[in-house]
């Protein structure tokens, strides 16, 4: 049940790109190791190599002092190295514990004949959730979970094999701070148990909760191993970022004009995912609203941007009625969202960087109908350049990108339309310390120019440093509403939790 | 209540039975016991390929051969009985014939997997090939004329009846059972819905998705191989212009019976509706005597509109 | 000029529209006729339809082929290119089929469709006078959405003369021309017609069909069925002794085959040909059984 | 250097010259300027049905029933000159009937685009449907027999010359380079990639997807009936066989040209190319006197070993 893992000139190449230089390290066992590193550092591609996701160009690496080589995940599975990858990885159209169970479904014999055990897969399922105190059902059909919901079933998963190695690639990008904790107890559990674990996070605060060693890699190389108990945030930025870190923001005013709500919702419904919403955003103001997880922010800017339909209520922007909102309309008339899962949703994965960039201003860059990519390139690079996008050329795939990077190209897509209401839903997933501070910066640089912005994040450390008031949302309501300069931390994760 | 739900959940049934009940009263002789056993047997062939052919879809691909796959299955029986009934006797030359045709269509299933595996080619251009391909092979393999080696009493096998039901409704109902349990009670199965409804899932959950895709390619080659040794029996010979253009026939048949062609989503529950749903159809309007031209017209439009009655109260059940 | 050209420097082009043992019999009757003059022999399938036919042609133009023997797809939709190819000095043969410009063609070989629906309707008509006591109930297999023309010849034929025999009630008519096919439709059709007791199948692939449906029904000696083209299993199905096949007529195809590509190495020498051959039909009963031991044993010497 | 890159990226750019320069050798009368013209004018009916269907694959879509749609299109054309000629002279009558049989195609494909809107329901079944539903309604049109009301004169449309050069050329060239333009210098185009890419994002990005599609599909209709018109002219008729198991074609041309099946990538200058590498294999083994069943067995081949160079290489380039 223990592992001790060392790597040895571990080498990844994709193209031109060294994903993973010659990393070489001893990860010891029973310990949680968190990997840091900001955006395309490799961090994934160390997991993904481990994992038998890919194969490394040069380099071995070993588990309890006997070489490993995984020619695919099964081969990892097999030798109990567990994997929570990324980017969500379960069958839409099944049922949570079928994709718990995938591929190794309790079998029981009749006549000789083996054949799926259904009953003992869903009682099965039943203790492990309820262990978990998630309260999904194991038939429910993972398609019908929201991501949060999702997320927490892989991590289920994972729990499931009884991992010698467990690898965690932000499990937690998606979770909000109750589910957070509930992770923490499975991981700290499996530590006794001697399981040893890597951990990716961008969330710098779940560090000292739950690491006991950082390993910092940058461009792909080892920088550093500390010690968690000897070591400071701003020491472990130093290694990722090198020397040119720490720029926190400055402190800011709000521009909102509380005369002029250029979107106002009153009694916008559809049950059961939210009901009676009604809010008010003014004009320059950064509006966030704050829940837990499944608490209906998402479905309600997807309704308000005319993605999914609601049942009744008013949407005003700008002082017009809109009837039946649909996103190309909405985008016409200057609002933009960008989805809480990039990979399903925000991007094109197999085109290029230059076209997901240029989608969503398809129409304001083609006034006639006739568009070619000179008139495109300008926002293009643009939005590489404010955005630091690391790329080799704008015409490789998105998908070549890390995670953080895509989360990028999905915010440059939507501010190369110029819009005058964003919704941002989760729009700093998965991104990097630094990357993080850029996007907040555009956020509050457009405010200043006008923009009106929605911001929702299950980082609520990040909706008081970002927005200019706050919205809590509990199981599908508006029940209050916090000033962020005069609240604590604890106060709104209260307040989420428990209503005003 | 109960009802209402049972129609939406199910409308592909009452379809069936709505259609069914209208041709009891518009067909002369539809209601006959004899015309039932009839529609059955005309159903099997088809019919059994489309059991594979769910399979083939729910995995997220699909096999436009089978057509040519059924003729030539159909000749290469014919063929090896011919060189060696004078040796063996017809017993154990039909044997070696259809034994080799199931082999060789079970091979070119693999290959097919085995190209979209290594080089990501579609099975849908590859067996649009082999459609071509294989049509081609039947008729070099006779030359053009059918192979008539077969005894008599080789005609049992798709024309025959065992108490009282055709011999090839027994083959129908067993390889249904077959494809019933595969689908929903063994690993590959369920594997079939995994790397259908997400290939890179299924791949980090340790399933072999490729051996998955192979196989189920492979398993409708040998089904493919034995609605071509049945035909063979029912018309005597084995014929290259045989069962042309069944691929699409099959095809519907699935999609008809609720399967997704984007993979991931169907049952063959489903299909057999689907394949009684085409089998009553042209049976009925034969007993009416529907002009041939009306036949195409009614037929698609039917095959549009059981489909779309479908998705109408699939979208209904879910709002 | 092709008055004085060798028989050996000629280059014929054949096209068929079907890939069917009656074409494929043909087309081994060209490649013999062929052989013996020494001439080139190309061999093209127009798959019954006509754009397809208009491509071979052009090609067989751009080639620069002395004749082209051809069964047309359509007697108007063929013209055009034919008329393409004779204008740029190409002989046209036409054989089993052929154009309403009958300017074109310098020759025409054929068994009149309707001549072959005609000599199984006479063989019916006996058949329904002395067996059925002058009163037939009739269903047809026709190939209409194939080849409508040629489909309604060889059925409304078969009828014409039928009706000679007695009353006729035709009570189903329907298409199937491939085996698999006409055993469900006939099969089909005897279960909403109990009392039906003639089928006429109007090709090969549609008599084996009807033939294989009255066996599978079990009524043999109860529903007779009447066919078209004298192929080894057809005249195997006559010889068998449970009466169900009464009568078919074979055209023949070797034979014309010959005749076509003789006809066009004759023009393109400068002969003179005759305009219009009729290939005589030959009808094959069951109540002439050493007529039809004779002709499977000329089939197999073939 | 230079070379090997231009062979990896343009795979079967090369496949198609290596083709041409052996059929230069081996194929009689290949190489004569008439027999190149001829090519040319035998792949522009399907060739302009390619370059629409370039633009539904790459939506995410697909049409099956356009077999049908050019015989369809080609009997409405004749049969309302027929009604129309004595009153209005032919030139009038045959423009109106070319008009109508667009105004319908154009109009059938928008409904299916609704369908796929609306109810959700995929292309393949009701393209597939609609195959049949076509070529019932033509043979019903015509009766099953060709309606000749065409004076000579039509004939050039399809087979006459300008210019030393068949006129149906420039309607191929013509139409290559609207699509080309549309495909890639306009929203529509580019909505297209975007659509057959990654549907959800596109709508999300505010791309009016249904659209999109629906317009695809609604041109291509249009093609399919200048095609249809097309083929009349040629035949001088409108004929309800013209044309049958074209859909199959079109498409192999359009995966040979490197397009994906699954929607999101594909050029209408790779389908160009598909179109003429199946064009000159059949122009050159009808000149090389391959027998026709080899010629089935080649052409299959070819396909599959054409898609899977393309694959292979594509593999390399990217490694
Ligand atoms: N399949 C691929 N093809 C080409 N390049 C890739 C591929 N996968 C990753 N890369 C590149 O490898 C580098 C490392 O990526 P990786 O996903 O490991 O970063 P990461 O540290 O996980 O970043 P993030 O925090 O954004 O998830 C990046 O530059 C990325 O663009
Ligand atoms: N596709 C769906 N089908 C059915 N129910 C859904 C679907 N998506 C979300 N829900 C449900 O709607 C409710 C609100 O989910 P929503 O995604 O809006 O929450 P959220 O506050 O954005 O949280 P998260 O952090 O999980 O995104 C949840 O109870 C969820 O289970
Ligand atoms: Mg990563
Ligand atoms: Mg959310």
């Amino acid at each position: 049940m223990s592992a001790i893992v060392e790597t040895q000139g571990l080498t990844k190449v994709y193209g031109n790109v060294v994903a993973l230089d010659k990393f070489t390290h001893r990860f010891e066992k029973s310990r949680i190791h968190a990997l840091m590193g900001k955006n395309g550092s490799g961090k994934s591609t160390l997991v993904n190599v481990l994992a038998g996701v890919v194969q490394p160009t040069s380099g071995q690496m070993s588990l309890n002092g006997k070489d490993m080589h995984f020619s695919s995940p099964a081969d990892a599975l097999n030798a109990n190295v567990v994997t929570v990858h990324q980017e969500l990885s379960l069958v839409p159209e099944l049922s949570v514990a079928e994709n718990i169970y995938l591929g190794r479904m309790p079998k029981s014999h009749f006549l000789g004949i083996s054949k799926i055990d259904w009953t003992s897969a869903r009682t099965k399922t039943k203790i492990l959730l309820e262990d978990m105190k998630l309260e999904i059902g194991p038939d429910a059909i993972i398609s019908s979970l929201s991501v949060g919901q999702q997320q927490t079933v892989e991590i289920a998963k994972a729990m499931s094999f009884n991992p010698s190695l467990l690898l965690l690639d932000e499990p937690t990008s998606a979770l909000a701070s109750k589910e957070v904790e509930m992770l923490f107890r499975l991981l700290r559990r499996l530590r006794k148990q001697g399981t040893t674990m890597m951990y990716i996070s961008h969330r710098m605060s779940e560090l000292a909760e739950i690491a006991d060693t950082v390993t910092v890699l940058r461009d792909g190389k080892h920088i550093g191993t500390v010690e968690m108990a000897e070591t400071t945030n701003s020491d472990i930025v130093d290694m990722m970022f090198g020397n040119v870190a720490h720029n926190r923001p400055a402190e800011r005013v709000s521009q909102a004009d509380p005369n002029n709500a250029i979107l106002k919702v009153q009694g916008l419904s559809r049950k059961p995912a939210y009901e009676d919403v009604s809010f008010e955003l003014f004009k320059g103001e950064v509006l966030g609203i704050a829940g837990m997880l499944g608490a209906g922010r998402t479905e309600v800017l997807r309704s308000i941007f005319g993605a999914d339909p609601f049942d009744s209520g008013e949407i005003i922007v700008d002082g017009q009625k809109i009837k039946d909102p649909d996103p190309q309309y909405m985008t016409e008339i200057g609002l933009g969202y960008t989805p809480e899962n990039r990979k399903e949703v925000g991007l094109v994965q197999a085109h290029s960087i230059h076209n997901n960039l240029s989608m969503a201003s398809l129409r304001q860059n083609a006034p006639l109908g006739i568009i070619t990519k000179a008139a495109e390139r300008p926002g293009v690079i643009k939005q590489v350049d404010n955005l630091h996008i690391k790329i080799d050329s704008a015409e490789d795939p998105v998908s070549s990108l890390s995670g953080g990077n895509q989360q990028k190209v999905v915010f440059g897509n939507w501010m190369n339309t110029n819009p005058k209401i964003m919704f941002f839903d989760e729009p700093s997933r998965g991104v990097d310390v630094q990357a993080k501070q850029q996007i907040f910066k555009i956020i509050w640089d457009q405010a200043e120019k006008g923009l009106s912005s929605i911001f929702v994040s299950t980082e609520l450390e990040e909706m008081l440093e970002v927005c200019d008031r706050i919205l809590i949302m509990r199981e599908g309501r508006m029940i209050g509403e916090l000033d962020p300069s005069q609240t604590t931390l604890t106060e709104l994760y209260t307040a989420c939790m428990e209503g005003l | 209540m109960q009802i209402t739900q049972f129609f939406r959940r199910h409308p592909m049934e009452i379809i069936l039975i709505v259609m069914f009940i209208f041709l009891v009263f518009a067909a002369p002789g539809f209601a006959t016991v004899n015309n039932q056993l009839n529609v059955l047997r005309n159903i099997t062939m088809q019919g059994i390929i489309a059991f594979g052919m769910t399979m083939i879809i729910v995995s997220g691909e699909i096999d436009l051969s089978i057509g040519s796959g059924v003729a030539f299955s159909g000749c290469v029986t014919a063929w090896i009985t011919r060189e060696l009934v004078d040796v063996t006797g017809p017993f154990f030359a039909i044997t070696m014939g259809a034994l080799t045709a199931m082999a060789i269509l079970f091979g070119i299933g693999v290959l097919t997997g085995k190209l979209r595996q290594h080089f990501n080619m579609p099975t849908f251009i590859t067996t649009l090939g082999l459609l071509t391909v294989l049509s081609g092979a039947a008729n070099l393999i006779t030359d053009g004329f059918p192979i008539t080696s077969f005894p008599y009493e080789f005609n049992f096998l798709g024309s025959g009846y065992l108490f009282g039901i055709p011999f090839p409704v027994y083959i129908f109902i067993t390889l249904f059972a077959l494809v019933y349990f595969l689908m929903n009670y063994t690993s590959f199965g369920r594997s079939l819905y995994a790397v259908g409804g997400n290939l890179e899932a299924a791949r980090l959950s340790g399933i072999d998705v490729w051996k998955t895709k192979t196989l189920a390619l492979g398993l409708t080659g040998v089904f493919t191989a034995i609605a071509g040794v049945l035909i063979a029996s029912q018309i005597l010979s084995g014929s290259a212009s045989a069962a042309r253009g069944w691929e699409l026939d099959v095809i519907s048949a699935v999609i008809i019976g609720g399967t997704s062609l984007f993979g991931g989503k169907g049952t063959v529950r489903g299909t057999l509706i689907g394949v009684l749903f085409l089998g009553v159809i042209v049976n009925g309007m034969t007993l009416m005597n529907v002009s041939e031209y009306w036949q195409y017209v009614v037929r698609g439009g039917l095959i549009i509109g059981a489909v779309w009655m479908n998705h109408a109260l699939d979208r209904k059940v879910k709002a | 000029f092709a008055t004085t050209a060798l028989a050996a420097e000629l280059t014929i082009a054949s096209i068929v529209f079907q890939q069917d043992q009656f074409f494929r019999t043909i087309q081994m009757g060209m490649n013999s006729a062929a052989d013996e003059a020494g001439v080139t022999l190309l061999e093209g399938n127009s798959e019954s339809k006509p754009e397809k036919e208009i491509s071979l042609i052009d090609t067989y133009i751009a080639r620069g082929v002395d004749a082209i023997v051809i069964s047309p797809v359509s007697k108007v939709a063929s013209i055009p290119a034919l008329k393409r190819a004779s204008d740029a000095g190409i002989l046209i043969v036409t054989y089993n089929s052929t154009i309403d410009d009958a300017s074109i063609p310098v020759s025409y070989l054929n068994s009149a469709q309707r001549d072959l629906g005609n000599s199984t309707g006479q063989l019916a008509a006996e058949f329904i006078k002395n067996e059925l006591g002058g009163k037939a109930i009739v269903a047809t297999l026709g190939f209409k959405a194939l080849l409508p023309e040629i489909s309604g010849d060889r059925v409304n034929g078969f009828l014409e003369e039928a009706e000679k025999g007695g009353t006729l009630e035709v009570v189903s008519q329907q298409d199937a021309w491939l085996a698999e096919k006409a055993i469900q439709v006939a099969g089909d059709i005897i279960t909403a017609n109990p009392n039906i007791n003639i089928i006429y199948a109007a090709n090969e692939g549609g008599t084996v069909g009807a033939v294989q449906a009255v066996r599978n029904a079990g009524k043999a000696g109860e529903i007779f069925v009447f066919g078209i083209d004298g192929t080894e299993q057809l005249v195997g199905f006559i010889l068998d002794g449970d009466n169900v096949l009464q009568a078919i007529t074979a055209q023949q195809p070797y034979v014309m085959g010959q005749m076509a590509v003789q006809a066009a190495i004759a023009a393109a020498k400068g002969e003179t040909v005759e305009k219009t051959v009729i290939v005589p039909v030959l009808g094959i009963s069951r109540n002439d059984q050493s007529a039809a031991q004779d002709f499977l044993e000329y089939l197999k010497s073939l």
